[in-house]
C-alpha cells in the first residue's frame, strides 16, 4: 500500500501545470460557452498536448502513445479537470473512444482512426442515448440495415454532446438485428458525420447554448468496414466502455480546486475563522478526499490488470454528489451575489462558483445516472438479485 | 387551531392561481397585479383587513411562483411600501403608498453591498442629504421609481429619476431584475425620523416569508411536471414512476414541500398574530433553504437530461428555489437567529 | 387559517402538566424497562385519568368518552409522549382499538368492550406482524376456521408490544378464507388472551428486556360473537387503523422534549454560544416545528371530517426521521460520555438521550416502514403506478 | 501509488480473519492477539518494521471488528505502550513495554472528566506526585495494571494496584469495558519529563484510526448481514433485495463502506510515512462519523425489526459503531482541525 505519487510523478505534474498555466488563457471557463474561441483553443491545445507526447501518454507506443503508467494519465486527467478540461472533446477519444477501438477494432481500423486521435487531429462525439432509450440504454431503436458492404442507418440519438463542435467522427450504437432481446442484436458503427442524411439541432440547457444536440440519421450509408467489433454483439463493447469512461474522467479534481477557490474567498473575506464556514468546507474536503482515494482505488486495479466495474460505479457515486454538494455549499457561502454569473463584475470568484453549481444540475445524470450506478453496485458488486 | 384555508382564503388562492393560468410569456402581470388589489399596502401585525395581510399575500405569491410569474409585487409591497408605511412622514405616505397600491409607481429597497455576506448585515453606505457609493443585486431597481436605500444612518429615499442614479443591470438567476445601483453625491431624504434598523427587520421578516410562498409555488408546479414525467415516461417496459426508486423520489418531494408550505402559512400568520415573529420565520426558511434543494435535486433526477435543457420548463423553477435559497439570509443565519429564540446562549 | 391553540385548550394543558408532575415520579422512563413499578404505575395513571374524563375525552359521551375536541385530544397526546407515555399500553386503546370497534363494532361489542378501555381498566395488544408477513401484511397466514359459532385459531404473531404485560385482550388479524387473494379472506378477531392455546414469549431488544413478544396461537377458540366487522373484509380495518394509529401518536413532541433538555445541557455546560451547537441544535427545532405543523394539518383535516390517510403517512415521515436525528445529534452534542446509559451516576442528562437514540433505532420501520409510507405518498397521494 | 495489499499485508489480514472466525462468545482472546505478536510496540513515522506500523494493527483491528471481538489491543498498544516508548524513561521502557508485548500486562490511558466535551480537550486535572479527582469513560481500566493519566502537568502513570485507585465499571455501549477511575492523594510517578502534549496528539490520532478500522470491520459485516438477510427474505412474492428501496440502501452501504475502508488505509500509511499526519486522520474520522451513521440506518433498515433485537447480531456492530463515533473526537472537532489543515483562518 502506498498513497503516494514518485518523485518522478510529481515533477511531471509541475511540468504540466507549468505548460498548462502558459497555455490556458484567463477567459477559458470550458466547453459549451457562447465563445467562439473555445473549439479552436482545444484543437490547438490538444496538439501542443501531442507534440510533447502528453496527449496520449498512456497509450501503447504502436497507436501513438507513449507507453505512460496509468498514474501519470491519471495526472493529466485531474490538472485538466481541475481547469475545466482544456481538451475539449478530446478527452473522449483518450478515456474511451480510442481504448474501445484498440480492444475491440481489427488492424485496419486501429492504423486507421488511431493515429488521428494521438495527433489530436480530430473529434469524436458518442451516439448512445435516444428519445425512448435513456437509462434503458439497451431499449434503443436506431436500425442498422445490413447491405452487404455497407449499412444503411436510420433512427434518432439525444443528448450528444459536440456534434456539433462540429464532430468528425461518431461512436453510433445500433439495432442491427431487430428479432432478439435487446441487450443482444445491437451493434457499433464508426460513422463520418458528413455522411449525406446526418442532421445536428443544438439543445440549449442551463449551463449555456448546445450542450447537448439531438443526431437525425436519415438513410446514411455506412461502410462496412466502419462496423467495429462483431455485428450484433455491440454490447459488451458498450459495457467496456462506459467503465473505461468512469473511471477516465477526474470528477473529483474540479470539486477539489473549487473547495480551494472558496478557501481562498472565505480567508480574503474574513470567514477564515468562522466556526460554520470552517465545518462545512471540510465536510467537503472530506468527501473530496474520500472520492479521490475511490478513484485511486479503481485506477490501482486497473494498473493490476484488473477491470474495475463495480469500484468505478462507486467512485462515481462519490464524484457525481460532491460535485453537486460543492455548488450548493459554495452558492451558499457567496450569498445573495452568488447569484450573478460569470461577466458579471459583481460577481464572486468571477462567477465560478455559479457556473459549477449550474453545471452539476445533471451530473448524477450523465454516463449513468446515480440509480444505474446503484443498480450495477448491488447487482455486480453484492450479487443482489433483479428486479423482476 | 384550524390550518385548513378560510373560503375568503380559498378563493383567492383560486382567482390567483387563474391569473397565472392565464398569464402568457412576455406579458407584463403588473398592472393586473395592482388592478386585483393585491399590491395595497401591506398592514402588520393585526391591524389588517382580508386581502391586506401577509397570509394573503403569501397565497398570492404561492400562485405566482406556479407561473413562474415574476413581477414587483414583493418588491414594492413589501421591501418600500411596507417601510414607509411603518416608518415614513404623512407626506412620504401619501406621496408613495396611493401610488405602490394602483399600480402607478415601482419601489424596492437597495440592501447589499459588496462586503455584506446578506441582508441582514448592517449597512456600510452612510451619509446624511447626500449618498455615495454602490449597493448590489437590487431587485427591481431597473423599474424602480423609488428606492428605500439602508444606510448605517437609518433609512433614505432616492428617486431614480433624480441626478447621479446609476443603475447596472445584473443577469439575475430567476428572471427577477436585478441590479447594481451607484449613488454619486445624490440626494437622499431621510425616511422619517428612525434608525431603520427595527423596520429592515420587519421588512426581511415579511420579504423571506412572500419568496418563499413563492419558492413553495414553484416546488408544487415542479413536483406536478416530475410527477407527469414519471407516469408519461417509460423505461424498461414499464412507467418510470413505478420504480422505487423514482416513486420515492415523488414522495420525498411531497412530503418536503407540504412541510415549507405549512411552515410558510404558520411564518405568515405568526406575522400577524403574535409578537414572536422571527422565531416562526427563521424556522421556515431555514428549514425550505435545505428541504428546497433537495426537491429539486429530485426533480432533475426523475427528468433526466430532459429537464436541464431550457426546452423544458423545470428549469425556472430551479433557478426560482436557488434564487429564493440565496435572499434574505442563509440556512446559517437563521439557523443562529433561530438558537436565539430558542434560549441558547444566554446562561454563559 | 389558525396557528394558535385556543385559551381554553392552553388552560387545559396547564392543568394536565400539574396533574403529570405531581403523578408522574421521577424513576418513570417509559415501557420496556426491567422495572416491576411499571405497568401497576401506568395502570393506576389511567385509572386517574379516567376519573377526570381525560382518559378517552375525544370518544363520544355514549361510549364512555367527553366528545373534547381533537385538539384537546392532540394536547393530551403531546403530553403524554412528552413524558414517555405514562398511559403506557392503553394509549392504543385511545387511538385505534376503540376507535376500531366504535366504527365496526356492533352494538353488543360496543357496550362489552369500550367501557372498560374508557374506565382504564383493561390491557390491549395487536396481532398484526408474522414472520413472514411484515411490510407485506396482507400474505398473513394465521388460519381461523371457521366452525359456525366459533373460530378455531392456529398460527403465529410477532412484535405484538405489551402481549406479555400481560394483555387482557387482542385485536387478532387472521385469514378466514385461504382461497382469496391476499387483501381479502382477512378477518379481525377480537381475543381473550387468557383463552387456552395462547403462549406468548417475549423477545429482547436493544431497548431492553420484552419490548417486543412471540405470540403462538395453538387450537385457540374464538366465539363468533368476537368476530369485528364483517367475515372476510378485516383489511378495511385494517387501513382504518393504521391511520388512526399513525395520527394519533404526537412523537414529535417527545422529540422537542429532548431537544428541550439538549438547549437546557449546552447552557449549562457553556455551549450556548458555540455556533456548531448552535446551527446543530437550531436545524434539529426547525425539523421538529416542520413534523408537528404538518401533524396538526392531520388532525384539522380529521377536525373537518376528512381521513387524512396520505397526510398522515407524511407526518409520520418527518415524526420518524426526526427522532432519529434527535438521538444521533444528541448523543454527538454529549461526546464520549453520551455512551453512558440510565444509572450510571456519569450519565449527562441521566442517560435520557442514550435511551432516546437507541429506542429510535427501529422508529422508520414500527407501524409501517418509511418506504411503506413513501409507498402510500407515491400512489395514493400522487398517484403513481404500483409496481407491476 | 498503489492501494493494493502487499503479500504480507494479504497475508496479515487472513491470518486476523482466521482468528476472529474461530473466536467464541465469552473466549478472551487477548492472550492469543499477544501471541500472534500483534501487541508489539507501535513504532511510529517509518521506524517500523512489518508487523509492527500502524498500517498493520489497522488491519487486525478490522479483522477483529468483525467479530466483533473487543479486546485491549488498542487501549494496552496504542493507549499505553506508545506514549511510554515515545516519552517514557528507559526503566518506564524496561519495565513496560516487554511485558504489553507479550500479553502479561494490560494498559490503557485515562484522559476523559466530567467537564471534557472530548479527549482532545486539556486536561483539568492537575498535581505532583500524587493525583486526586476522577477520570471517566477510561476503556479497559478494570483489567488494567498502569493507567497512563492526562493532567495538565503532563502525563502520569499509576499503577491500578496501588493504594487509592477505584474503579467503577460504567455500562458500556459497545462491550469495550469502560470505567470511572477515581483517584484520592493517589501516587503517580510522571511519564518522562515532557509535558505530554505532542504526545496525546500522537497516540490520539492512533488510536482514532485503530479504533476506526474496528468500526469498518464491524461495518463490513454488518453489509453482509444486510445482503444476506436482503437475499433470504421474502415479501411481495419476491426477495426483498431485488426492491430498489432495498438494493440502492446496500448500495449507499458498499460505497461508504469503501470510502471509510481507504480513507482509514490512507490514514494510517500517512503517520507512517508524512508530516502531516492529522490531515489525513481528521479526514478520515470526520468523514466516517457520519458515514457510518448512514450505514447502521440503512443495515437496520433492510433488517426490519428483527435487526433491532439482541437474538440477531446486527445491533453488536451497529454499537461498535456508535461507540466509534463519539470516541476519539466528535465530528465538529475533527471537521475544525482539518479547516486548520486546509488553510482556513490564517488569513484574518
Amino acid at each position: 500500500m502506498d498513497f503516494a505519487f514518485t518523485d518522478e510523478e510529481e515533477t511531471f505534474r509541475t511540468e504540466l501545470r507549468a505548460f498548462l498555466d502558459a497555455e490556458v488563457p484567463d477567459w477559458w471557463s470550458g466547453m459549451f460557452v457562447d465563445d467562439e474561441r473555445a473549439m479552436p483553443f482545444t484543437r490547438e491545445l490538444c496538439r501542443k498536448l501531442a507534440e510533447r507526447g502528453w496527449l496520449t501518454m498512456a497509450w501503447p507506443t504502436e497507436h501513438g502513445g507513449s507507453g505512460a503508467s496509468v498514474w501519470k494519465q491519471a495526472i493529466v486527467r485531474e490538472e485538466m479537470w481541475a481547469r475545466e478540461e482544456p481538451r475539449g472533446p478530446q478527452y473522449m477519444n483518450l478515456n474511451y473512444i480510442g481504448p474501445v477501438i484498440m480492444r475491440f477494432g481489427s488492424p485496419d481500423q486501429q492504423s486507421r482512426f488511431l493515429p488521428p486521435m494521438a495527433r489530436g487531429e480530430v473529434i469524436w462525439c458518442q451516439g448512445f442515448s435516444e428519445p425512448d432509450a435513456g437509462s434503458d440504454l439497451a431499449s434503443l431503436s436506431t436500425r442498422a440495415e445490413d447491405c452487404g458492404d455497407h449499412f444503411v442507418v436510420n433512427g434518432q440519438k439525444i443528448w450528444t454532446s459536440y456534434a456539433d463542435a462540429p464532430a468528425d467522427w461518431c461512436l453510433l450504437l445500433v439495432r442491427t438485428d431487430p428479432t432478439t432481446p435487446k441487450h443482444r442484436g445491437i451493434s457499433v458503427l464508426l460513422v463520418d458525420m458528413t455522411t449525406p442524411g446526418i442532421t445536428v439541432r443544438p439543445i440549449d440547457t442551463m449551463a449555456g447554448p448546445h450542450e447537448f444536440n439531438e443526431v437525425f440519421l436519415d438513410d446514411v450509408v455506412v461502410p462496412r468496414d466502419c462496423l467495429l467489433g462483431e455485428l450484433d454483439h455491440g454490447w459488451d463493447l458498450v459495457v467496456a466502455g462506459l467503465t473505461f469512461e468512469r473511471v477516465g474522467i477526474a470528477r473529483y479534481a474540479r470539486a477539489g480546486r473549487v473547495i480551494e477557490l472558496l478557501v481562498d474567498y472565505a480567508n480574503a473575506n474574513g470567514l477564515g475563522h468562522d466556526p460554520i464556514v470552517r465545518d462545512r468546507l471540510a465536510d467537503l474536503h472530506a468527501r473530496y478526499e474520500a472520492a479521490k482515494v475511490l478513484n485511486y482505488r479503481a485506477i490501482s486495479m486497473q494498473a493490476a490488470g484488473e477491470i474495475p466495474t463495480v469500484e468505478a460505479s462507486i467512485a462515481r457515486m462519490h464524484n457525481t454528489q460532491l460535485e453537486q454538494a460543492v455548488g450548493h455549499a459554495g452558492l451558499e457561502l457567496l450569498g445573495p451575489a452568488g447569484q450573478l454569473r460569470a461577466g458579471d463584475r459583481w460577481a464572486p470568484l468571477q462567477g465560478e462558483v455559479h457556473r459549477y453549481w449550474t453545471r452539476n444540475i445533471p451530473s448524477t445524470l450523465a454516463g449513468g445516472s446515480l440509480e444505474v450506478q446503484k443498480n450495477i453496485v448491488a447487482q455486480r458488486g453484492l450479487g443482489l438479485p433483479r428486479e423482476p | 387551531m384550524n390550518l385548513e384555508f378560510t373560503d375568503e382564503q380559498r378563493l383567492l388562492a383560486e382567482t390567483a392561481r387563474a391569473f397565472v393560468d392565464r398569464q402568457r410569456d412576455g406579458d407584463d402581470p403588473w398592472p393586473a397585479i395592482a388592478q386585483a388589489g393585491w399590491a395595497a399596502p401591506l398592514v402588520p401585525e393585526g391591524e389588517s383587513a382580508a386581502d391586506a395581510g401577509i397570509v394573503e399575500l403569501a397565497l398570492v405569491c404561492e400562485a405566482l411562483g406556479r407561473g413562474p410569474v415574476p413581477s414587483p409585487l414583493i418588491a414594492t409591497r413589501v421591501l418600500a411600501s411596507l417601510p414607509i408605511y411603518l416608518d415614513g412622514t404623512s407626506e412620504q405616505q401619501d406621496r408613495w403608498l396611493p401610488a405602490f397600491a394602483d399600480g402607478s409607481a415601482i419601489g424596492t429597497m437597495a440592501l447589499l453591498e459588496s462586503v455584506s455576506r446578506d441582508e441582514w448585515d448592517t449597512p456600510g453606505m452612510s451619509g446624511v442629504g447626500r449618498l455615495s457609493g454602490t449597493k448590489i443585486v437590487v431587485p427591481w431597481a431597473s423599474r424602480a421609481d423609488v428606492i428605500v436605500v439602508a444606510t448605517a444612518d437609518g433609512l433614505r429615499l432616492v428617486e431614480t429619476a433624480s441626478a447621479n442614479v446609476q443603475i447596472d443591470g445584473h443577469d439575475g438567476l430567476d428572471g427577477e431584475p436585478l441590479a447594481a445601483v451607484t449613488f454619486d453625491s445624490t440626494d437622499a431624504e431621510p425616511l422619517g425620523t428612525g434608525d431603520g434598523g427595527v423596520t429592515i427587520a420587519v421588512v426581511l421578516d415579511h420579504a423571506a416569508v412572500a419568496r418563499l410562498a413563492y419558492a413553495v409555488g414553484a416546488a408544487e408546479r415542479a413536483l406536478e411536471l416530475t410527477v407527469q414525467h414519471a407516469t408519461d415516461r417509460h423505461q424498461f417496459g414499464r412507467p418510470i414512476g413505478s420504480f422505487q426508486a423514482v416513486a420515492h423520489r415523488c414522495a420525498e418531494m411531497r412530503a418536503e414541500i407540504d412541510a415549507c408550505r405549512y411552515l410558510t402559512y404558520r411564518a405568515a400568520w405568526s406575522l400577524e398574530h403574535t409578537t414572536a415573529r422571527s422565531e416562526a420565520v427563521t424556522t421556515a426558511k431555514s428549514y425550505a433553504n435545505e428541504a428546497l434543494r433537495r426537491v429539486f435535486m429530485h426533480a432533475h433526477q426523475v427528468h433526466g437530461a430532459m429537464g436541464f435543457t431550457t426546452e423544458h420548463p423545470l428549469h425556472r423553477f430551479t433557478r426560482v428555489a436557488k434564487a429564493f435559497e440565496l435572499s434574505y439570509g442563509s440556512t446559517t443565519r437563521h439557523r443562529d437567529r433561530l438558537a436565539t429564540a430558542m434560549g441558547l446562549g444566554p446562561n454563559v
